[in-house]
């Protein structure tokens, strides 16, 4: 049955495997300011935060496509992001409070509005749109290793590969053009405020890139792999190094070779 | 959201009064008297939890309770009994918790990682290996258990009375435990190495409180599913924060407010349709910590910016009156002579549009008055303000000068700092204290040397 | 809810991507590829691949041997969370043919049956030939866009016998030679479906008036109800994260009572706890109400028994509504070859 | 262990209890290791049983780490540390320890009178409310250090000085015979500094001995009687007038500081005044 056939794995190996380290390097360059800044359930947080986002995209479009369930899941990430920094800020919240807090009310706002609206009746599996599954990650179009360089076929490549390309390339963007401010701020906070650095707001920025990150892989890849992702490599790194530098570099590494 | 007509509002009012007095239905009752005692129960513990800086405990925990659940399915099916059988379940999800619970004390010892990341790896790898097995079990001839994941989640509305029962009595040994170990896990969650100094078996309370919350999560599960077990430890606590500094009024306000969530999130809950009773409980929950967030006297946000702009402004009506005050002994006017705004403006490196804003509400006090010449000049009731503020401000800059606290223009500083909060008790002790140094209290002492620079 | 993701595919994913030496190097294949292919062109039996048990067991009485089938879900699974393993994925697309139910009853697996179908391959949902009309919508129709159906088709005889059609046509167009004997299989089943229709119709009309209530866990009987006129009261809806209220209970309790229904149902893939609470509670007013029985509603019976086929699920299903709620049915259903369940 | 360093014959022992007092701390050959690299090394040290000891020594020289590991909160590599000739577990009464101010959470819900109450809890025992007793000698601690007047105050509410003599007072409140304190002195203003010394000269008069991590070399002559020089390595230990010497300080500090000219002439000082006393 397991047929390790060319044609097999490209449809089917590579486009998942693929996805899998490309959301693994994501996560993994990301989970390293989760984990400088003591909020590595960040992952956890927002895979049950989203739900209200999903009932409303679903609520608004009235469709079970995926397309506008994940637009409200990235804003209801987002919304959440935000609560969060302002518990912490306002309510002086330990941060693991803070998304607990948060994460719950959301969660229960979204069973709420799930039961109240029609959407109970339908059979709405939230799990599937939170829970993208490798194994369904196909290039079908592929046919041998000409696939490759055929533009037809690659444009039959699978969304969820693409979306996590994409996302892989803001990170990566992100990261090199701030990476000054991302080393100043996950140090020394305080002391990036005194330089005149708006060090809060910047990490609005980031928890904000990171919600969205989060979101295009749970869908490719599943949240629980989101979360180990975002944590395990980084958390790795952390023992093997105590350099900034090296320990981002050893994290995509690891992250990528986990995937 | 409301899908109801005005008809059946007063109806709801009606079931939702007769549940929260126990006095709708059967089932009703047992679930509004089992979410109140689990929230108890939830709140006590969450509150320690909360200052251990674990809060997010008992959500890894709930994670780390699935493989416990597919091996135990996996070793009912081995041993040929009933793989559904809840004790069976229960008894491994109790085990795989429990483990979770040391893999994190373990991590956090043994490494550098720290306490959020080792819950976030524990609650992952157990989480995910409970996947797998699920997975494994997917495709067993016996297994065909999709429904294993929710098995064990309860469901908050089909609580029975033997799980009420059960909660009652967790609820109880919890409550009990928290009273009897008060200091030790005050102590814990403080200052864990000034406990081990003086003997605490730190590591032992420790895992009581860990054990605690194992129990609390576990049964939480099983009665009323995950993420309300995780809301009622977390969402009371973190409310009742906003209220207290201290933790012997702290700790019970955190359970009252988790009892009060579960009793009227079940009661409305049983009052109108489509409300699911544990998402309504955290609802309520959520409900109480936006209101204690914003409205708390201790640590709320309103109160807080209010005595943050009380704080200004009584600082602010401060400077005034002794700029006021200094600017007249300046000028040998005497008391009610008269100054001119724009002196004080940049005596206290005002702009002239915050000086203008000042003076109109100084004005409005009564404490100063706009002459027709433009220039100003206090009320009696300012002019005895202006004094008290002054002298008040002096006496302070005399006592540190006489301790030798250091240069003139530190004294000043400090004493600017002061003044706003010194209450007349404060200034007789004053008083006393330079008396008792050699130094006399002056009806008002003279404006020490200092350069004045802007 | 975190959900299970894929870890175990993941793990092997990472083995294979192992074996094939990391990226894209692929040592060991051509040896390894050339089995299937070589047996591709011969004279073998279609295969046929069903993601639900339903689909399978109604494809096997119509084709017979003639093809090979096999069934994705085993027994008791939940095609709504049916988590596809990488070897279904390599068995899909090795299929000839692929029946799946449609109405996007298989959760995350239908995103890869409509890419394959949109490849070129032979799969098809089999309840989407249905005319629109005689589909049922949820209790409130969602916005516009697109529509939002009841996939539980298989619960009404009459519509499944339809898909059957359905299946028989597909199995025709891609074996031709076989179209005789699938019209064949076809008839018998139809036959078949049709005698289990009319023993269903019989025996829940003799379910007194009143007590013509069937409840459940979950609402997954609207196109049963309809067909022989019952009212259908699930606990909670129909998505996986919905949870019921108190008041639910609390009503479906006064609805137990004042009905004196004597019987409330358990299904095979949701847990019994929310059922037993309304047992507590009619209990609590005096009324005495039965588990009655475990019904088949998203899967189908052990392989190989009778319950394991579509029409004993369905034979089960009558016969323990039927006694439970006090009509007139034999103990062993309609073709007297259920399991002798007690049935209180 | 070389057998010189294990203790003396027993009968030699009885003789040294009945006569003089153990000491309040004796280490013997402590080695800590953070991470694979050694912080203390080899340390032996043995205090006078009472009176006020000091360690200095510049910033990684292990002063903290001294006292942690003594108390056994950080693990040791070798070596042990003896309280009144016992481990630790069997004297914890008699022991008193001041932390280091920024390991606390100063958000704590909890006033000063509750953390000086925590000094109780070995007295009262672990389970149930405090007694009225205890909580009179909480109060009484927290008057000596000046502070009774806060004594509802939630603690991050008060200034550095003010926490820091809280702190104090949850020591005195468990009326030990030996206190360990790990910097006392720091980020405190000059009158809480003068209030911290004068209560510790009021335990060493009692007889009890304070052994403390101190930071100014200008005022430690001044405030202690024995002081022990860190540098990783024990450098120097024993009476002030005799070990506070230029030599020990260069060695310990490598004669990097202009503060050590000041510390030297701060010891002439000291020993000068204290000569005259004697006189």
């Amino acid at each position: 049955m397991t047929g390790l056939d060319l044609e097999t794995f490209l449809r089917i190996d590579l486009p998942g495997g693929l996805s899998a380290m490309l959301a693994c390097l994501a996560c993994g360059v990301l989970g390293n300011f989760l984990v400088l800044r003591k909020q590595s359930l960040m992952g956890d947080a927002l895979s049950h935060a989203v739900l209200p986002g999903l009932v409303a995209g679903f609520l608004v479009s009235g469709s079970r496509s995926t397309g506008p369930m994940m637009l409200g899941a990235i804003a209801a990430a987002l919304l959440a992001t935000v609560l969060i920094q302002a518990a912490r800020r306002l309510a002086r919240l330990e941060s693991g409070a803070a998304m607990g807090v948060v994460f719950s009310i959301l969660f229960a706002l979204g069973l709420v509005m799930l039961e109240q609206s029609h959407a109970r009746d339908v059979d709405l599996d939230v799990d599937c749109v939170l829970s993208g599954q490798l194994e369904t990650i196909l290039w079908l179009a592929a046919s041998g290793w000409g696939s490759l360089a055929d533009p037809a076929a690659l444009a039959e490549l699978p969304r969820q590969l693409v979306a996590l390309a994409g996302m892989n390339l803001a990170v990566a963007l992100f990261v090199a053009i701030f990476w000054r401010a991302l080393k100043l701020t996950s140090f020394d906070p305080d002391f990036a405020t005194a330089l005149g650095f708006r060090a809060h707001r910047f990490e609005l920025v980031l928890m904000l890139l990171i919600a969205a990150a989060c979101v295009a892989a749970f869908e490719a890849v599943g949240s629980i792999l989101v979360i180990a992702m975002l944590i395990c490599p980084a958390a790795t790194a952390r023992l093997l190094t105590d350099r900034y530098g090296v320990q981002m570099a050893l994290a995509a590494g690891i992250s990528a070779a986990t995937g | 959201m409301g899908a109801h007509d005005a008809a059946e509002i007063p109806e709801a009012l009606g079931s939702f009064l007769a549940a929260l007095s126990l006095g709708l239905g059967f089932n009703a009752t047992v679930v509004v008297i089992g979410t109140t005692l689990l929230g108890l129960a939830a709140g006590a513990v969450g509150a320690f939890m909360l200052l251990r800086k674990r809060a997010l405990m008992s959500d890894a925990l709930s994670h780390a309770t699935l493989p416990g659940v597919a091996l135990a399915f996996l070793l009912g099916v081995a041993l040929e009994t009933d793989p559904r059988a809840l004790p069976l379940l229960l008894a491994g999800a109790t085990a795989t918790s429990v483990l979770g619970v040391l893999a994190v004390q373990g991590i956090t010892r043994a490494s550098r990682i720290r306490e959020d990341a080792a819950i976030g790896i524990v609650l992952s790898v157990f989480f995910g290996f409970g996947v797998v097995l699920l997975s494994y079990i997917q495709a067993l001839p016996q297994g065909g258990q999709a429904g294993l994941k929710t098995f064990i989640l309860g469901q908050t509305a089909a609580m029975r009375v033997p799980d009420a029962e059960l909660i009652g009595a967790v609820a109880l040994c919890a409550l009990l435990v928290c009273a009897l170990l008060y200091h030790p896990f005050r102590l814990v969650c403080f200052d864990a190495d000034y406990g081990r100094v003086v003997g605490l078996p730190v590591t032992l309370v420790d895992l009581a409180l860990m054990g605690l919350i194992v129990v609390v999560t576990v049964i939480g599960l099983k009665a009323v599913g995950l993420i309300m077990v995780v809301a009622l430890v977390i969402v009371p606590a973190a409310a009742a924060r906003f209220w207290t500094e201290r933790m012997a009024r702290f700790v019970p306000l955190s359970a009252l407010f988790g009892g009060v969530a579960g009793w009227i999130g079940a009661a409305r809950s049983a009052s109108l349709p489509r409300l699911p009773a544990g998402a309504v409980i955290v609802l309520v929950a959520g409900v109480v910590f936006v209101l204690s967030f914003l409205f708390a006297p201790a640590r709320g946000v309103l109160a807080d910016a209010w005595r943050r702009l009380r704080l200004r402004l009584v600082t602010v009506r401060d400077h005034f009156l002794r700029a006021a005050f200094e600017q007249l002994e300046a000028a040998g006017t005497g008391a009610a002579g008269s100054f001119a705004l724009a002196d004080i403006a940049e005596d206290r490196g005002w702009s002239a549009r915050h000086a203008g804003w000042i003076a109109r509400w100084m004005a409005a006090r009564g404490f100063a008055a706009h002459l027709p010449d433009g220039r100003m000049h206090l009320t009696p009731t300012g002019r005895e303000a202006a004094q008290r503020v002054t002298r008040a401000h002096r006496l302070w800059e005399q006592l540190l000068l006489v301790q030798g606290a250091g240069r003139i223009g530190q004294a000043h500083r400090s004493a600017d700092l002061v003044e706003h909060v010194l209450s007349p008790a404060m200034v007789a002790a004053l008083e006393a204290e330079l008396a008792a140094r050699g130094a006399t209290a002056q009806p008002m002492p003279p404006a020490p040397e200092r350069s004045r620079q802007p | 809810m975190g959900g299970d993701r894929g870890f175990a595919a993941l793990r092997r994913r990472a083995l294979l991507l192992g074996l094939a030496g990391g990226l894209g190097l692929l040592a060991g294949g051509p040896s390894a590829l050339a089995q299937p292919r070589a047996q591709a062109q011969g004279a073998r039996r279609p295969r046929v691949l069903a993601t639900v048990a339903m689909i399978g067991d109604v494809a096997r009485e119509i084709a017979g041997n003639r093809v090979e089938i096999a069934t994705m879900m085993g027994e008791g699974v939940d095609p709504h969370l049916y988590r596809p393993t990488r070897s279904d994925i390599v068995r899909m697309l090795g299929s000839d043919i692929v029946f799946y139910n449609g109405l996007l009853l298989e959760g995350k697996l239908t995103d890869a049956l409509v890419r394959a179908a949109r490849a070129g391959r032979r799969v098809v949902p089999v309840t989407e030939r249905l005319p629109a009309e005689i589909l049922l919508k949820p209790a409130e129709p969602g916005g516009e866009g697109e529509q939002i159906w009841d996939p539980h088709v298989w619960m009404d005889p009459r519509l499944w016998s339809r898909v059957a059609a359905v299946i028989a046509d597909t199995l025709a167009e891609a074996d031709p030679p076989g179209r005789e004997e699938y019209a064949r299989g076809l008839a018998d089943i139809q036959a078949r479906i049709a005698a289990l229709d009319a023993y269903a119709e019989r025996a829940l009309a003799s379910i007194p008036d009143r007590q013509r209530v069937l409840i459940t866990a979950h609402d997954a009987f609207h196109y049963f109800a309809r067909r022989y006129g019952l009212r259908v009261e699930g606990i909670q809806g129909l998505s996986t994260e919905s949870e019921a209220g108190v008041r639910r209970i609390e009503d479906l309790v006064a609805l137990l009572v004042e009905r004196r229904i004597p019987a409330v149902f358990v299904e095979s893939s949701v847990p019994e706890r929310n059922v037993r609470a309304l047992v507590d509670g009619a209990a609590a007013r005096g009324h005495r109400v039965a588990i009655g029985g475990t019904l088949f509603s998203d899967a189908m019976g052990a392989p190989g028994s009778y319950e394991g086929t579509y029409i004993g699920m369905i034979d089960h299903n009558v016969t323990a509504i039927t006694r439970a709620l006090g009509g007139q049915a034999p103990e062993r259903g309609a073709n007297a070859r259920l399991a002798a369940r007690a049935t209180p | 262990m070389t057998p010189r360093d294990t203790s003396a014959p027993p009968v030699e022992l009885a003789a040294a209890r009945e006569t003089a007092a153990l000491p309040a701390l004796a280490v013997r050959h402590l080695t800590v290791a953070y991470h694979e690299s050694p912080v203390l090394w080899d340390v032996s040290w043995t205090t006078p049983a009472a009176g006020l000891i000091a360690i200095v020594g510049p910033n990684g020289a292990g002063k903290s780490t001294l006292i942690r590991a003594s108390l056994g909160l950080v693990p040791k590599v070798s070596g042990q540390a003896l309280f009144f000739g016992q481990p630790l577990s069997a004297v914890r009464a008699r022991v008193g320890y001041l932390p280091q101010r920024s390991s606390v959470d100063w958000d704590f819900p909890a006033s000063a009178l509750d953390v000086v109450c925590m000094g109780r809890y070995r007295l009262h025992g672990w389970i149930g409310p405090l007694g009225r007793r205890h909580r009179e000698a909480a109060r009484a601690a927290l008057a000596e250090v000046g502070m009774a007047d806060y004594a509802d105050r939630q603690i991050g509410q008060l200034s550095g000085g003010q926490q820091q003599r809280v702190f104090l007072a949850r020591a005195l409140a468990q009326d030990a015979d030996l206190y360990l304190m790990d910097e006392p002195f720091a980020g405190v203003d000059a009158a809480t500094e003068r209030t911290i010394i004068e209560v510790l000269r009021i335990l060493a008069r009692a007889g009890k001995a304070v052994v403390a991590v101190h930071h100014d070399l200008a005022t430690a002559p001044d405030y202690f009687d024995h002081v022990l020089i860190l540098n990783g390595r024990l450098v120097g230990a024993g009476p002030m007038d005799s070990v506070f010497t230029p030599e020990n300080l260069q060695r310990a500090y490598g004669g990097r500081l202009a503060l050590l000219d000041q510390a030297i002439e701060a010891a002439a000082r000291a020993a000068a005044g204290r000569r005259d006393a004697q006189a």
